[in-house]
């Protein structure tokens, strides 16, 4: 196992994901922390027939959607909370363009959790009852086998059976990793633990690369460890224009005209003609969102959760250092090969 | 005249509220809340009645949010969400939402859910799922308008102790039936939620912008148990979609106290309430 | 809900323990940290006839069992680790005096699991298959109750069903706690979190009080919220003889010695008489451990893990004033009641 | 003669070796270790058979302990236990045992286990409950000597993808039949682990005191392997007691190499193995 896992976005984008995955998202809540720019790159990278498995709609869904690369979506919440209804996803569901199966938030984790244990079905108090056990998105002619009813061997009585889900490629948002994989997130996990063992191929998306040391001071902290990993990713503002928690602020206005534009076909066009096609690398991608509103966004009034990590974040040099000797690494593990 | 009814009744001839309908309604869904109880809130109004409840006469609140966000107060205005910085800068646990949701809500431990509806039945069932106008029919069709989802307002409608539902007081909200039950009220009424051993109680109020509804204790049919000052027994039957029956003690609902209005604009702080009427 | 739940170790236990009561110890793994000074205190209060639930056999359990106060136990190890069986809880399993109801590790996890989500079973892939499924000591004459077969609706495979676990009340080591009952754990939670929300009850015992501030620097650490926490009590070296990572090693004489002497009736009456009756309060607990030994054990390669914590640990005689401003709190409300 | 026979031919005419029997078995067990492998560890033996597989031709295996310690390297002597400060002091990671066991264990995730027995049967079945001395019958009764119970070592056995067991190589514990079944082997031989489902592949080896047993494809009985330089068929069939079978291929292993042996003693710092022969 390669200590050394950084890669650029690019690259592990292109190394493990692929047209048709079941691909999942791991974030904060809907307008949390959630590497909207690894949705980007899939875009950019022309990925398509995606089987989205987001807990909770993001800005990510929301463009995968209204860009027409997912064809199937498993979801708990589909809105965009404060800001309203997710008019990208919304627009390909009522279309029938995608079909979406509906589940509650608690679902969503126990489904993963199923998936990161290996269970055959996890038991469900929650969703029966409900039309959520009635009606599917993916088998409309009969949901009978979404949420199926099983008998409690101790008291005879009846609950429900949700799927466990194994994602093929889970893209998570963390806070800080080393290279290794070790990571840290700050603000809720949501289902980002579970997730990071249910899915079959994990890749992060950190906004600090920081030295290990770090994981050895806070060993509590580090909930996904790298030994469940294969990739990690230095892209600061992944979240963008969502928060991500001790980081950096939501960008209110992006995205009230991100939900905007991708309401219509022209609108989600020319947001992927300028906020997606149009950056060629991070400087640039930096470029869009603007030095001045970095620097408010940095200073939002969750910023002091990160004070006790500064010490060990690696300069961008640094980073940029051992993400080129890893590239330098595999190229030759390749020509070996 | 008992000293309740006196209140209600100088209460009903206090002149028009110093309040928007919004804040009526924010505040009447906090007192639904007691002090020292577990609480959910989502986001939005339902967020506001709660943080309302906890800096009026509910001190002790336990509040948290489904993202397992515990023992913050928003600062600097409403949250848009549940991760918002506004709500994370000040929490003194974060966990998750296998926690949150299934540890201390669909296990049966939290005291009171507050949840918001797109529509909603006489048997308090929610439907934030989508709008079909129409029986969806044998074979699931796509929604005319796709709305959130549950989210994780089916968990806490399933094992919240007692839920109170937020909902505007539209006939086109308040429909004989949902299209889609995306979190459970009383079903098909009665005892219907025994068949699926349900550890929460069910909802126990529908807060609206004119009053409150309660389920009838034997048939859980909600009907009208009290009116806001600025509102009237005929306002709201002809906002309600279905026949309503009018509660043998249902009662005009006391205004918004002074207290209650200065502890809910400081909740409020960047006045989300005040600019909605 | 009061925000001090500070209590005094005799007071706690008196308030939430009784006779009979299933009482579960939340530990890190045999020799890690527990509140053995718990079951010390239940011992010198009389406590018996208890239902232990212990996901491991540790000193504490070795000593209540060897004491005569627990009728049954499940667990998933029963050894002392390194420091071999644990003869206190083996003499009363031999003896027939104790029933003991056994399970894998995983499988302890799990029915903690379960009884947190309030699920009425638990699937198992483990257990099955061998004579933990078949062989019960709780009911010797058949077990077929213990880990019944259920069906998975969705490939119709057999598999076990595990019951879920409530204890009545848990006593939980951790590491940090304020007086509303946050807590941080360093080292292994174990199981530590599923069973701070499947207890009825939860006490905790920390080595340390800090203030609320530490929470709200490190919220990501605080795996148990004070909102599912009665009681906190402040009880130094409450793990001894066993360790607690960042702040104290364990005690490898007093590890031995207590096992040896737990192996016989008159031993086991000559450490209650010694280490159980004999002292008074927390000075005269401490100096049964002795202040060198303390230096030293103090002095272990842990210790740095506790560094970022110290600046918000709050001295004895702050912690001792808001014991006692609880305890006046109480004694007022008692009266007013 | 082909080199690894050669090997063999060389390492049998090797004089005594220079190290003790203890060490001879950790070294064996360690050399089941591959680079890279996700691999868990009990306390004692197996966490020195572990650790010398890393500190010698398994650099980056990917160790873990059932308490959730990831990445950690034991230091200044065996931990005596999983959450010994020894092995505390340098892990990246803290979790869970149902993050270890459950989500990468039992899961079928782990590669390889590590895990002890007090008695071992034909079919690899491990005991570490209690020795009762004869059959239970149908009414359970205590047993004559109460051991460890299962632990974590039935996860282990039930979910990795293959379990390394090692025992001491005395009559009493290589019995016909386990008195009580903790840790699954092959329970009766041939294909009886489908019937359960398990997902991990069962014991692919017994190192023992004396030398390595491996299943029969097909039968799933263990058979005789490979012995040390020290003993022999002979010491080995008296030490089983079941009509053990010697494989077609049986042969004597290799003592470890002067780089094993160094490795082993950086790890066995404190000596712990060359105390017990």
């Amino acid at each position: 196992m390669r200590l050394n896992k950084l890669l650029s976005l690019p690259e592990a984008a292109r190394r493990y994901a692929a047209d048709g995955i079941q691909y999942a998202s791991g974030a904060g809540l809907p307008v949390g922390a959630d590497a909207v720019a690894f949705g980007r790159e899939l875009l950019r990278q022309g990925r398509k027939n995606l089987h989205g498995v987001f807990h909770c709609n993001t800005q990510q869904l929301n463009l995968l959607a209204a860009a027409g690369a997912v064809d199937k979506a498993e979801c708990g919440f589909t809105g965009l909370e404060g800001f309203g209804f997710a008019n990208g996803l919304r627009r390909a569901v009522e279309r029938g363009t995608l079909a979406l199966e509906d589940y509650s938030n608690l679902a969503m984790a126990l489904r993963l959790l199923g998936g990161a244990l290996n269970w055959p079905f996890v038991p469900a108090t929650v969703n029966i009852g409900s039309d959520i056990a009635r009606r599917s998105g993916f088998a409309p002619q009969g949901a009978a086998g979404k949420i199926p009813q099983i008998t409690d061997p101790f008291s005879g009585r009846t609950l429900g059976a949700f799927s466990p889900l194994a994602p093929d490629l889970a893209a998570i948002h963390v806070t800080l990793a080393d290279v290794e994989g070790n990571a840290i997130m700050i603000g809720t996990e949501w289902s980002r633990f579970e997730l990071s063992r249910a899915a079959k191929k994990v890749v992060l998306i950190a906004d600090h690369i920081v030295d290990t040391a770090c994981m050895r001071q806070y060993p509590n902290l580090v909930r996904i460890p790298g030994i469940v990993v294969e990739a990690v990713v230095w892209w600061p503002y992944s979240a963008w224009p969502q928060a991500s928690p001790g980081v950096h602020d939501a960008d209110e206005a992006h995205m009230r005209l991100m939900n905007e534009w991708l309401a219509s076909e022209e609108g989600t066009a020319r947001y992927l003609e300028q906020f997606v096609h149009d950056y060629t690398d991070l400087d640039d991608y930096l470029a869009l969102i603007g030095p001045e509103l970095i620097e408010r966004l940095d200073n939002g009034p969750t910023r002091f959760l990160l004070d006790p990590y500064r010490q060990w974040i690696k300069p961008r040099a640094e980073v940029e250092a051992l993400l080129a000797a890893n590239a330098k690494h595999g190229a030759q593990e390749r020509k070996a090969a | 005249m008992s000293a309740s009814a006196e209140i209600i009744a100088r209460r009903a001839e206090t002149p028009p509220l110093p309040c928007t309908r919004q804040e009526m309604m924010a505040v009447a869904a906090g007192r639904e809340i007691r002090d020292g109880e577990l609480a959910i809130f989502g986001v939005g109004l339902s967020m506001l009645a709660g943080y309302f409840a906890q800096a009026c006469h509910a001190p002790n609140v336990r509040a948290m949010t489904e993202g397992g966000v515990y023992g913050s107060t928003p600062i600097g205005g409403l949250p848009w969400g549940i991760e918002c910085n506004r709500i994370s800068a000040n929490a003194v646990s974060f966990t998750s939402a296998l926690d949150a949701l299934g540890c201390l809500v669909a296990s049966g431990r939290c005291d009171v859910g507050l949840i918001g509806a797109a529509q909603v039945d006489k048997f308090g069932n929610v439907n934030t799922t989508g709008i079909w106008g129409r029986a969806i029919g044998n074979e699931y069709t796509p929604p005319k308008t796709r709305l959130t989802g549950a989210g994780g307002a089916n968990d806490i409608a399933s094992g919240a102790k007692r839920v109170v539902i937020m909902v505007s007081h539209e006939k086109k909200r308040f429909v004989e039936q949902v299209d889609y039950i995306s979190s459970p009220g009383y079903l098909d009424g009665g005892d219907a939620r025994e068949r699926y051993g349900f550890v929460g109680g069910g909802p126990s109020a529908i807060v609206t912008t004119l009053g409150i509804l309660r389920p009838h204790p034997e048939t859980k049919e909600f009907e009208l148990a009290g009116w806001f000052p600025f509102a009237s027994i005929d306002e709201v039957l002809a906002s309600t979609g279905w026949a309503l029956k009018v509660a043998p003690d249902a009662h005009v609902l006391p205004a918004p106290s002074t207290e209650e209005l200065a502890a809910l604009r400081r909740v409020d702080e960047t006045g989300m309430l005040r600019r909605q009427t």
